[in-house]
């Protein structure tokens, strides 16, 4: 069961709101998806790679994805992450990952100072974490964004980036960073939404090649 | 204080009439809280006192329609067992006295009468009237009513997948947010209100009760706005992040069957939730007021019955299940929840506080019994005819095109909907920015496209056309996305209709929309009345906005409204006679528009429909305001690439390409189609108009050739309205 | 210039759903003994002029703060 | 239950567009004797225990500050 259909955990806050797409995309490139409450204080026992979905967690009070990086089941994703686990964190997710400190840098608000919800175009920038499949850097994705504090701030040394925003940059991140990963490329945060970019009718399916690597290369690493 | 002075049921806003007649209903005198409740029960907001009587003319009835007016919003069939509930709702005078939080708190409250039908919703719509933007009262409340409908809708995770903004100085003084929101449901999953079941507790589910907008939302909304202090309400506080969780618990809760009835909190609050759930349910309810849990360390029992706090439901459940319902929403969705009564056999609302029995009412008194009035029938007289040689033909026609594409009414909208989540839910096929917006229902290959619409000038000139106007542009809109209409929604906005000849415009205009939906074979299943929307200087038109859905049986079928290949054709559908009165491009009330032709816009709406469902149309667009050549342009801005066509010329060439009518929209198909097309359309009238291609939208009218480039409309259609508010 | 700082605080009988939220996130952190947080702002400007409070005043009254909802309070230093 | 207020300042301009933001509007309404402008936070807290200074400390570090953007100070009272 698992190298085929590998267990892919969904992590679930108050507030989320993309988990059930982030969950449809995820099993549409062939995961298993285990929802997971942020009361549970485990993963699933078999858990090859971890999504924190997109939304407004606690209703982005105090700084968004704060609250949620102190709920329970962040302990069990650090340590599933500090095992070279895959964990992707999109939008909220990301901004949980950095408060977590399992990113480098906080992400303000965008430069409008409001909401931007758009389709974005995004250039691959490091095609060796794993993250974007087959594809050269260069390499463009059409994904939307949808978020009120999308500009990521801090130190691109302490990281990867795996994703920038063409030349428009909407948000006003620094270095254009639309993706960055940790050191070791095991986990990503990115403010674009990949599960709004499964599907042609919705837009463009360009987003699949986030939820494929999350799924091929645990299906490289389980051989 | 002048108030003070007065009797305490005028204070309350209580006719002398009414106040006498509560105690002949009742058998005794009220006490004060009685006579709180029964001043909110019995206000226009909460009663629908002078619009009631006008109400029933709608058709109500149709094979898919399971639940018409009368619950918390209308539900239709769409298939496979699936339902889908919806209606749309004014939070104007709140939004007038604090925009943000006004408008936020207004998508709140139509999102809980979507929950309360047992459904998750899964899109959201505004309609939004302001005064010019050359007003900084009006770029204020924009700004701030926008930003207040995106930041709930946006952390609720509901998309906000259309709407529309309309500008006119009529609504200087009274603006206009109305918000619509649509769920899904199954069949057997629908919930009701009426209490069921003696013996069975009531439990209050969300957030504390505190002093929020105590006589707020419904004394406001049934009076005209004046400068009284005393009348201003504290504040609702928008919390959408508590009605996530009420969201996601309700359908926990709904899931698992544990919900005998569910019931938002609204106007007047508890009062209203508890006496509308006892008197459907032909029962008693019985509240013990110490029970409620309150933000406040002191509350009067009066205050707890009419808080209008926000993000709270209130549940009929079976006794056996309460500790399980406490429990969930406690533990899995930290929320409070609390039984704070129960069902008892008789028809009395009784509510308790320190053991004293201080309401006991038949609820019927308060939910069903409030007086109704016939408003006065003035007809207002004909209106002068256009005089269209005093409006001067403009020598350049393109830069007067120009000029109309940017004007905020017409103008692109993005600055709007990018405020607004419109993917969240990965459903999305149609985004903001064309005709209807369409939606995919989850986990199925059906959609919906949605729409709100309206028609404010005709409707103020000839309110009977102009209601029938609202309802046809909003099915050709939903038709141009290949979806068949099925029913609607609305919300009549008006202005005081006591006076003058509002009370005749509003029975014309449900007449007119009557009419249409009729002919569509779109019943009404839900709406709102909004009165009173007029100040001592200006009166707003009136403006009933029509909300509408439509199904599309393949959701890979839909059609958008942008050109998109070179060497396509344009066809003209349909007929009718543009005029400028009443136009976008005349800018006022003036003159007699085109009476719409039901015939016409009928087989206009099956014809698009059945070519997509063909998969012959390449996209399709309705021609409203602004006429042919915005219709054109905004094709061809959408899809980034130009367009040759050529018009028989009228009298005036700024009556062909600016006048309005409705029953015509542009579509657009591989050269190859076009016979194919023509055949469906049977007696539909089809003129080719031209052809997709190049970079330039060229109009040729008889000998005159008007020409824009796609780069410079779109330029001055996409910064017009963050310009006018920079 | 001189430093004028600005407190906006939500009104005592308004929502704080911000103060609301943090409260429970404390809470579940193992902070018991808490009882209420309200959560505002705090503005510091730098004025100049012979009136900064004056014009402190003014801005809150123009812009800073929402009276309908918010309570405000002006120091200088 | 003792009253315990902590102040969470963003810890330089460019962390703060709220603040620039909001010194641009105040110029555009005609305030144009204004220099810097900087908004923060002001958290008021009922704290229970002997200790309601040292857990309103313990609370900004595990949750009410992020150090890599804002500095912040705890006041009783
Ligand atoms: N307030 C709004 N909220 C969301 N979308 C809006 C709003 N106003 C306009 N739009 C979108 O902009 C587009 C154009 O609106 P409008 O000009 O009213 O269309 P139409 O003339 O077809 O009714 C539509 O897709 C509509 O949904
Ligand atoms: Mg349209």
């Amino acid at each position: 069961m698992t190298a085929e259909h590998p267990t892919v955990a969904v992590v679930r806050f108050p507030g989320s709101l993309d988990h059930d797409s982030a969950a449809r995309a995820a099993a549409q490139a062939g995961a298993r998806v285990v929802p997971v409450h942020h009361k549970d204080d485990a993963l699933p026992a078999a858990t090859t790679a971890v999504i924190l979905p997109g939304g407004f967690s606690y209703g982005d009070h105090l700084r968004c994805g704060a609250i949620a990086s102190r709920a329970p089941i962040m302990d069990a994703v650090r340590a599933f992450a500090g095992d070279g686990g895959r964990v992707l964190g999109i939008c909220n997710g990301f901004q949980i990952l950095c408060e977590a400190g399992l990113l480098p840098g906080v992400l303000r608000p965008n430069r409008t100072l409001s909401f931007m919800c758009r389709q974005t175009t995004l250039v691959v920038d490091d095609a060796d974490t794993g993250w974007t499949g087959g594809h050269a850097v260069g390499t463009e994705l059409s994904i939307p964004i949808k978020n009120h504090d999308g500009a990521w701030l801090g130190d691109p040394g302490e990281g990867r980036i795996v994703l920038r925003y063409d030349a428009t940059n909407p948000t006003g991140s620094h270095e254009r960073v639309a993706g960055i990963a940790n050191r070791d490329g095991n986990v990503l945060g990115m403010m674009p939404h990949p599960e709004c970019a499964c599907d042609p009718l919705v837009g463009s399916d360009d987003g699949r090649v986030l939820f494929d690597a999350l799924i091929g290369a645990i299906s490289v690493e389980a051989r | 204080m002048r108030t003070q002075t007065l009797p305490r049921h005028r204070q309350l806003g209580l006719t002398d009439w009414e106040a006498e007649r509560i105690p002949q209903l009742l058998g005794r005198d009220p006490t004060d809280t009685e006579l709180v409740m029964f001043s909110l029960m019995w206000s226009e907001h909460c009663s629908y006192k002078h619009s009631k009587p006008l109400l029933g003319g709608f058709p109500t009835d149709g094979p898919h329609i399971l639940q018409g007016p009368g619950e918390n919003a209308g539900a239709i069939d769409v298939g496979d067992g699936m339902a889908v509930a919806f209606k749309i709702e004014s939070h104007n005078h709140p939004s007038a006295v604090e925009p943000f939080e006004g408008a936020a708190t207004g998508v709140g409250g139509i999102v809980r009468d979507i929950i309360a039908m047992g459904a998750r919703p899964i899109a959201l719509l505004d309609s939004l009237r302001f005064g010019e933007l050359t007003s900084a009262k009006s770029r204020f409340l924009f700004r701030r009513a926008v930003a207040g409908i995106g930041h709930y809708g946006n952390c609720i995770g509901v998309p906000t997948v259309g709407g529309e903004v309309g500008f006119d100085d009529c609504y200087e003084d009274s603006c206009l947010v109305n918000a619509m929101c649509i769920g899904v449901v199954a069949h057997d999953g629908i919930l009701r209100a009426a209490a069921k079941g003696i013996g069975n507790r009531l439990i209050l589910v969300g957030n504390k009760t505190g002093r929020d907008g105590i006589g707020g939302a419904s004394v406001l909304a049934s009076a005209e706005l004046s400068d009284d202090e005393d009348k201003r309400p504290s504040v609702q506080v928008s919390d959408p992040f508590t009605e996530r969780k009420l969201m996601d618990c309700c359908a926990d809760l709904a899931q698992r069957g544990l919900f005998v009835a569910l019931q938002d909190l609204g106007a007047a609050g508890l009062t209203s939730a508890s006496s509308e759930m006892a008197s459907k349910g032909g029962l008693g309810l019985e509240i013990d007021l110490d029970r409620v849990p309150l933000r406040e360390a002191v509350m009067s029992p009066a205050e707890i019955l009419v808080s209008e706090s926000q993000e709270r439901m209130l549940a009929v459940v079976a006794p056996g299940d309460v500790e399980a319902v406490v429990a969930i929403c406690r533990d899995r969705f930290d929320l409070d929840a609390t039984d704070i009564g129960q069902v008892v056999a008789g028809d009395r609302l009784r509510a308790t506080a320190g053991g004293e029995i201080v309401v006991d009412v038949p609820a019927r008194l308060l939910a069903d019994d409030a007086p109704v009035y016939e408003v006065p029938q003035n007809p207002a007289p004909a209106p002068t005819p256009l005089d269209l040689a005093a409006v001067p033909e403009l020598a350049d026609l393109a830069d007067a095109w120009l000029e109309l594409l940017s004007r905020p009414t017409i103008a692109s909208k993005r600055w709007v909907y990018q405020q607004y989540d419109h993917l969240v839910g990965a459903d999305t096929i149609r985004r903001p920015g064309g005709d209807a917006a369409v939606v995919r229902l989850p986990g199925t290959n059906r959609a919906i496209a949605v729409t709100t619409d309206c028609a404010e000038r005709h409707c103020q000139l000839d309110p009977r056309a102009g209601g029938a106007a609202a309802v046809f542009e909003a099915a050709r809109n939903v038709a141009c996305t290949g979806a068949r209409p099925a029913a609607i929604t609305n919300c009549l906005n008006f202005p005081n209709p006591e006076k003058g000849h509002t009370g005749w415009r509003l029975a014309q205009v449900i007449a007119g929309m009557s009419d249409a939906c009729l002919a569509l074979g779109t019943p009404v299943v839900s709406g709102n009345v909004s009165l009173y929307n007029e100040s001592a200087k200006r009166m707003i038109f009136p403006t009933p906005v029509v909300g509408m859905v439509g199904l599309l049986e393949d959701a890979g079928r839909s059609v958008g409204h942008a050109f998109a290949q070179a060497g396509d054709v344009v066809l003209l559908m349909g007929t009718g006679e543009p005029r400028l009165d009443g136009s976008e491009y005349l800018g006022r009330a003036e003159g007699h528009p085109t009476p719409p032709q039901a015939d016409i816009e009928v087989a206009l709406c099956r014809f698009l429909a059945d070519a997509a469902d063909a998969g012959l149309l390449v996209s399709a667009h309705d021609i409203s305001a602004g006429g042919l050549a915005i219709a054109l342009t905004e094709s061809a801005i959408g899809g980034a690439i130009g367009v040759t066509t050529q018009i028989a010329p009228a009298e005036r060439h700024d009556v062909v390409l600016f006048g309005e009518c409705g029953g015509r929209a542009i579509i657009s198909c591989r050269p190859d189609a076009e016979h194919h097309l023509r055949e469906l359309a049977g007696d539909l009238s089809a003129a080719c108009l031209g052809v997709v291609g190049g970079d330039e939208i060229i109009i040729q009218v008889g000998d005159t050739r008007v020409a824009l480039p796609v780069a410079a409309a779109d330029d001055a259609y996409e910064r017009a309205i963050p310009e006018a508010l920079a | 210039m001189t430093r004028v700082v600005v407190t906006v605080m939500p009104r005592s009988e308004t929502l704080d759903p911000q103060g609301q939220a943090v409260a429970g996130a404390l809470h579940q952190l193992g902070f018991d003994d808490l009882g209420d947080v309200r959560i505002g702002k705090r503005i510091v400007l730098e004025i100049g002029g012979d009136d900064p409070v004056g014009q402190a005043h003014a801005m809150c009254d123009r812009l800073l703060v929402n009276r309908l909802i918010e309570d405000y309070e002006v120091d200088a230093g």
